[in-house]
């Protein structure tokens, strides 16, 4: 294990960014704080427990464009937009974002592969950030996560005074030999001193309200069940159907595929993403299947406990990082529903 | 507040229970003593979950939307503030008058958990207001705190206890969080920008949009059963924004719509996960509405028509208006 | 390709009323009276027709300024449409200029069918002004201008 | 790094021939640039068709993969991209297509050696004759062949000639026509499908490949129920709307399953296992 004392912290980031495009967790001018390019003059704010979105869109951007058509008369040629190929480096990634990265591997990954977040996924490196302060609204131990070792190249704590620097990848070694000298060892008090910190991290997880809910595993077993169950009326109904929750989700990952007229004869196709909470998500010429709220709303929960966990060896698509229940306008969220699954008769 | 809450239960069981309404709709305790969330309640019996205190801030009256469309009686309770929204939903038409029963519900200000977290208050159990001053519960113990600072940014430009629309009124009014200063005044100071400052200021914000479209969905003007920007043949029908352009439109569009309409209730800007300043769009509507057609308050009453469905033979030429505000 | 010759022509989009201001751009042909080529006249059946997207839209897809022209008030063919107008974009201008950027791109006239020169005249005045202005490049769409 | 063949990234090809069938169906047959085919098939897979401007839509392919030089779509008009298709398409119209996608019937497996009842209503139609035809090309390893095909008038009948002409003179295979309302000139059966069906007295010996509107695929179902046959006899393919074609997307799925990857092809009894949702 490296450390790093937090004077020089300003020295680390101009390093990395040497290296790559550095994104890290800012401050805006309105006090929230993002994953945001490193300038020198950015507010650089590690100590947030977590950032207004997650760094999903590194790999997923919201918008981003596949190819651009050419037409002149009935001819039509076609030109594919490749992703940028350089180095991107996102530091301060808790072990919930971390863990989020590897649920979206599962979709865009899984043949026939997504070339697009494949490109992206390849070109990052990931500097995960131990959590110290958990929030009140954070449930990621329900999926087996451990906050303190988030699953990236390379693994950071900060203490009071330094931040603790541990390479886990090929990747992240490689990286800490480029930095060289910036990276002192650390001794073995030190490395204590960073434990120490862990097991008050757990002991705070420990306390926080939501330290013993975990979801019902008898959930994806019963997919006709759950789906028919009489909770979704309830739950559903002062749903707004705003894409706020799947906007903001780290593992929301659905897209439409829309054209941009840029003039005559140009055309741009653009992948952006789509929220299954909006009403013509899965309208056609004949008809919509998920006519009504209850139906939208329950898709996506439907999709995130049952159906994720059917197609992918029993893995939520859930994180636990606790953004719903801070965001949704009306404060539905995916630990109440998985609450109300388990107690209803039905499943 | 206790007090307001127990008159709710009881007024709602026994409107359920004596049939005059189908439904209620309240607030219900969510996972934390802070995100109460509305609820409708069909069973007299339920009626025990309903919750009142200072976190109950979502206006239940656009949930009418979808009890009146279903020829649903509902009773509602609504703050002051939420009654300008019921008036405009029945201006615009969109809830039958005799299918809501409106019952005014006391209210002295909601408050702000986020506020109340960066004031320094650490492991929160819980929080209640006393008079002027709030007193925040923690692991650590107690800190009180001045109430007018951790007071939502809506809460602080109230517009007074008088509830506009009400069948009943439960218990007796509470004194209102008093706004002293100009409510406009944060529109002025961008007016007053040159030209550049303004379009940097307005590039910052609204590119921070992500197209959740939360603010049109909470808003009691936006009820469009089918929104422009929803419409898949609508060339500016953008789900994901490209450039800001999108938003722009988006933005400037959506205040432009419910111009003359919007109540000025703030639920836009408070439900926005962005962190908009969306307020400051509606708000210039409003104040130019005052200035160049005279005074209005959507929602204050359900006839008054609209400025914009409105005209005088004697209103000001568009560009005297406009040149004469600039002060040419 | 404007620019290619060097010589700057604004594009300037005029939305006229059917029934005073687009006969007023006949008028201004048959009395020979001389406007700008790069104004491209859409005729709407009335000044209050005119949708504020209409004008974002213009401006989004490369104008450089847009004129609404309609009847004078209390002459609307439909007795009271122009008086709808003139309210919203007295909003509409005055939000664009708290925007910072376009106020001083749009404009709204009142043209009669009888007054030929006078349209003619409200067009070269507005096209200058324009061309004083240069290129719009804020409510521009990226996209387009790539 | 890019590999430059992203699945989302369509090829195009070139409209040789538009057949009007009906007054709201037309037949467009897609060619490489250079001739032949722009990518191989299997009966009942889709491929993505796009509009520069307007998007990309889902279609099934209606010819059959023995067809080697070129591929064939049949398009009902019913909404903005097929009315571009309609409307504003020529011969010599270059096309992005991209494809296959898709699960197909199980024509090298376990329909072989069988009999077959085909039932398709209206547009329904396109995805079976694709299969038909691949079996009428391998006649030999199928048994008897029946379509019962159902449309609202003689006039909607997609590709006629073909249904009154070629396929009824194929060894061991029948045609069965039906419209919904009686129409001069029209000397065949008037009803709908599922009538007709147990009119026509079908024994459960068969396996059936079922296609129409969601709702004549519901009664005649229920009417296969009554006459004996079992679910998983009977083969039906789904449209939903679908995007990406590749189960990424998200707006497909019937519970776990992804139209666009796991079907469009299922089978009655996987249906039932299904929430009901389509």
């Amino acid at each position: 294990m490296y450390k790093i004392s937090k004077e020089n912290l300003p020295k680390l980031y101009t390093a990395l960014a040497q290296q790559g495009r550095l994104l890290l967790p800012c401050q805006n001018k309105d006090g929230k704080t993002d994953f945001a390019d490193y300038t020198v003059t950015a507010k650089v704010n590690l100590a947030a427990t977590l950032t207004a979105r997650s760094a999903k869109d590194v790999f997923f951007p919201q918008v981003e464009n596949l190819l651009k058509f050419s037409a002149q008369g009935k001819k039509l040629s076609l030109e594919q937009i490749l992703p940028s190929s350089e180095t991107v480096i996102v530091m301060g990634v808790r072990a919930c974002d971390a863990r989020s990265f590897k649920i979206l591997d599962r979709v865009f990954l899984k043949e026939p592969v997504d070339s697009y977040y494949q490109a992206r996924r390849e070109n990052t490196l990931l500097i995960g950030l131990g959590c110290t302060a958990p929030e009140e609204t954070c449930f990621c131990h329900a999926f087996g996560i451990d906050a303190d070792k988030p699953e990236t190249d390379v693994q950071t704590w900060l203490t009071e005074d330094s931040l603790y620097w541990l390479p886990v990848t090929k990747k992240g070694e490689a990286l800490s030999e480029k930095l060289g000298a910036l990276l002192e060892l650390a001794d073995e008090t030190e490395q204590k001193k960073v434990e120490e910190q862990a097991a008050v991290t757990k002991k705070i997880l420990n306390l926080l309200p939501l330290h013993d809910f975990k979801i019902n595993d008898k959930l994806p077993a019963n997919e006709l069940k759950v789906f028919n169950s009489k909770v979704w009326e309830k739950l559903s109904s002062s749903c707004l159907s705003c894409c706020t929750c799947t906007y903001i989700c780290p593992t929301c990952h659905c897209y439409d595929i829309r054209d941009y007229q840029a003039g005559e004869g140009k055309t741009e196709r653009f992948r952006c993403w789509d929220s299954c909470m909006a009403g013509d998500f899965t309208k056609m010429a004949h008809g919509n299947p998920r006519k009504t709220r209850l139906e939208r709303f329950r898709q996506r929960y439907m999709h995130k406990l049952v159906y994720f966990p059917e197609n992918n060896d029993g893995v939520y698509a859930c994180v636990g990082c606790g953004r719903c229940l801070q965001k949704c306008p009306v404060n539905l969220n995916i630990v109440k529903v998985a609450k109300a699954l388990e107690v209803s008769e039905d499943v | 507040m206790r007090k307001i809450e127990k008159l709710m239960r009881e007024k709602a069981a026994e409107l359920l229970a004596d049939g005059a309404v189908d439904r209620v709709l309240a607030w219900r305790r969510g996972e934390f003593f802070y995100d109460n969330a509305p609820a409708f309640f069909a069973d007299a019996k339920e009626c025990e979950q309903i919750v009142y205190d200072e976190f109950c801030p979502a206006n239940l009256c656009k949930y009418l939307l979808q009890t009146s469309s279903k020829g649903l009686k509902a009773a509602v309770f609504l703050k002051p503030c939420d009654t300008y929204g019921v008036n405009q939903l029945l201006k615009d038409n969109r809830i039958k008058r005799e299918l809501v029963h409106a019952v005014g519900t006391p209210c002295s200000g909601m408050l702000d958990i986020k506020k109340i977290k960066t004031a320094g208050a650490k492991g929160i159990i819980k929080v209640e207001a006393a008079g002027d001053e709030v007193i925040v519960t923690t692991a650590l113990g107690e800190i009180k705190l001045p109430k007018a600072e951790l007071l939502l940014d809506k809460c602080r430009m109230c517009k007074g206890n008088e509830y506009k629309i009400a069948d009943e009124e439960l218990g007796e009014k509470l004194p209102t969080p008093v706004f002293v200063g100009d409510k406009f005044a944060a529109v002025k100071a961008i007016e007053a920008m040159p030209p550049e400052e303004k379009f940097a200021f307005w590039q910052q914000e609204l590119s921070k949009c992500i197209r959740c479209n939360a603010c049109r969905d909470i808003c009691p003007a936006c009820t469009c059963e089918q929104c422009i920007f929803d419409h898949p043949e609508s060339p500016v029908a953008g789900k994901a924004y490209a450039d800001p352009v999108e938003e722009q439109f988006f933005h400037i569009i959506r205040a432009y719509h419910v111009a003359g309409r919007c109540v000025g209730c703030g639920e836009c800007a408070r439900v926005c996960p962005q962190g908009v300043k969306l307020g400051l769009l509606n708000m210039k509507f409003m104040k130019d509405i005052n200035t160049f057609f005279g005074p209005y308050q959507a929602g204050a009453d359900a006839v008054t028509p609209a400025p914009q469905v409105d005209y005088k033979q004697n209103d000001y030429e568009v560009s005297i208006a406009v040149a004469g505000k600039r002060g040419k | 390709m404007l620019e290619q010759n060097n010589t700057y022509q604004p594009k300037i989009v005029a939305f006229c009323c059917n029934w005073c201001s687009y006969a007023g751009a006949d008028g201004a042909g048959t009395a020979r009276k001389h406007y700008p080529a790069n104004i491209k006249i859409i005729k709407v059946p009335c000044s209050c027709r005119v949708n504020p997207l209409f004008i974002l839209r213009a401006f989004a897809r490369g104008a450089d300024g847009v004129i609404l022209c309609g009847c004078h008030p209390g002459d609307c063919h439909y007795t009271t449409g122009n008086y709808f107008t003139r309210r919203r974009m007295t909003l509409l201008l005055s939000m664009l200029d708290y925007l910072g950027v376009a106020g001083d791109r749009f404009r709204v006239e009142w043209v009669s069918a009888a007054e030929g020169a006078r349209f003619a005249e409200v067009m070269n005045n507005f096209a200058a002004h324009i061309a004083a202005l240069g290129k719009n490049v804020k409510l521009r769409d990226l996209r387009c201008a790539k | 790094m890019c590999n430059c063949h992203d699945t989302l990234i369509p090829q195009i090809g070139v409209i040789t021939d538009i057949c009007e069938e009906t007054a709201d169906v037309k037949t467009f047959r897609v060619e490489a640039l250079n001739g032949g085919k722009l990518f191989e098939h299997m009966p009942g897979q889709c491929a993505v068709l796009s509009v520069p401007g307007k998007g990309e839509a889902i279609f099934s392919i209606t010819s059959s993969p023995t067809n080697k030089k070129y591929m064939e779509f049949s398009i009902k008009r019913c909404g903005s991209i097929t009315d571009f298709l309609h409307f504003d398409v020529e011969v010599g119209q270059e096309i992005a297509v991209r494809g296959p996608y898709g699960n197909h019937f199980p024509v090298e497996n376990k329909l072989q050696g069988k009999n077959l009842l085909f039932i398709a209503g209206g547009i329904g139609l396109a995805p079976l004759r694709s299969v038909l035809n691949y079996m009428l090309d391998k006649r030999g390893d199928y048994g008897s062949i029946d379509l019962v095909y159902g449309a609202r008038s003689k006039e909607d009948f997609v590709r006629y000639e073909e249904l009154t002409e070629i396929w009824p003179k194929q060894p061991d295979t029948r045609v069965h026509l039906t419209i919904d309302r009686p129409q001069e000139g029209w000397s065949g059966n008037v009803g709908f499908v599922p009538a007709f069906l147990k009119a026509l007295q079908f024994t459960p010996d068969k396996t059936v490949l079922l296609c129409g509107p969601p709702i004549m695929i519901k009664l005649c179902l229920a009417a296969l129920m009554e006459m004996g046959f079992a679910k998983n006899q009977v083969y039906t393919t789904l449209e939903l709307r679908m995007k990406c074609g590749v189960g990424k997307c998200g707006r497909c799925n019937i519970g776990k399953k992804y139209v666009c990857k796991d079907g469009p092809v299922f089978t009655c009894d996987e249906l039932d296992e299904m929430p009901d949702e389509y």
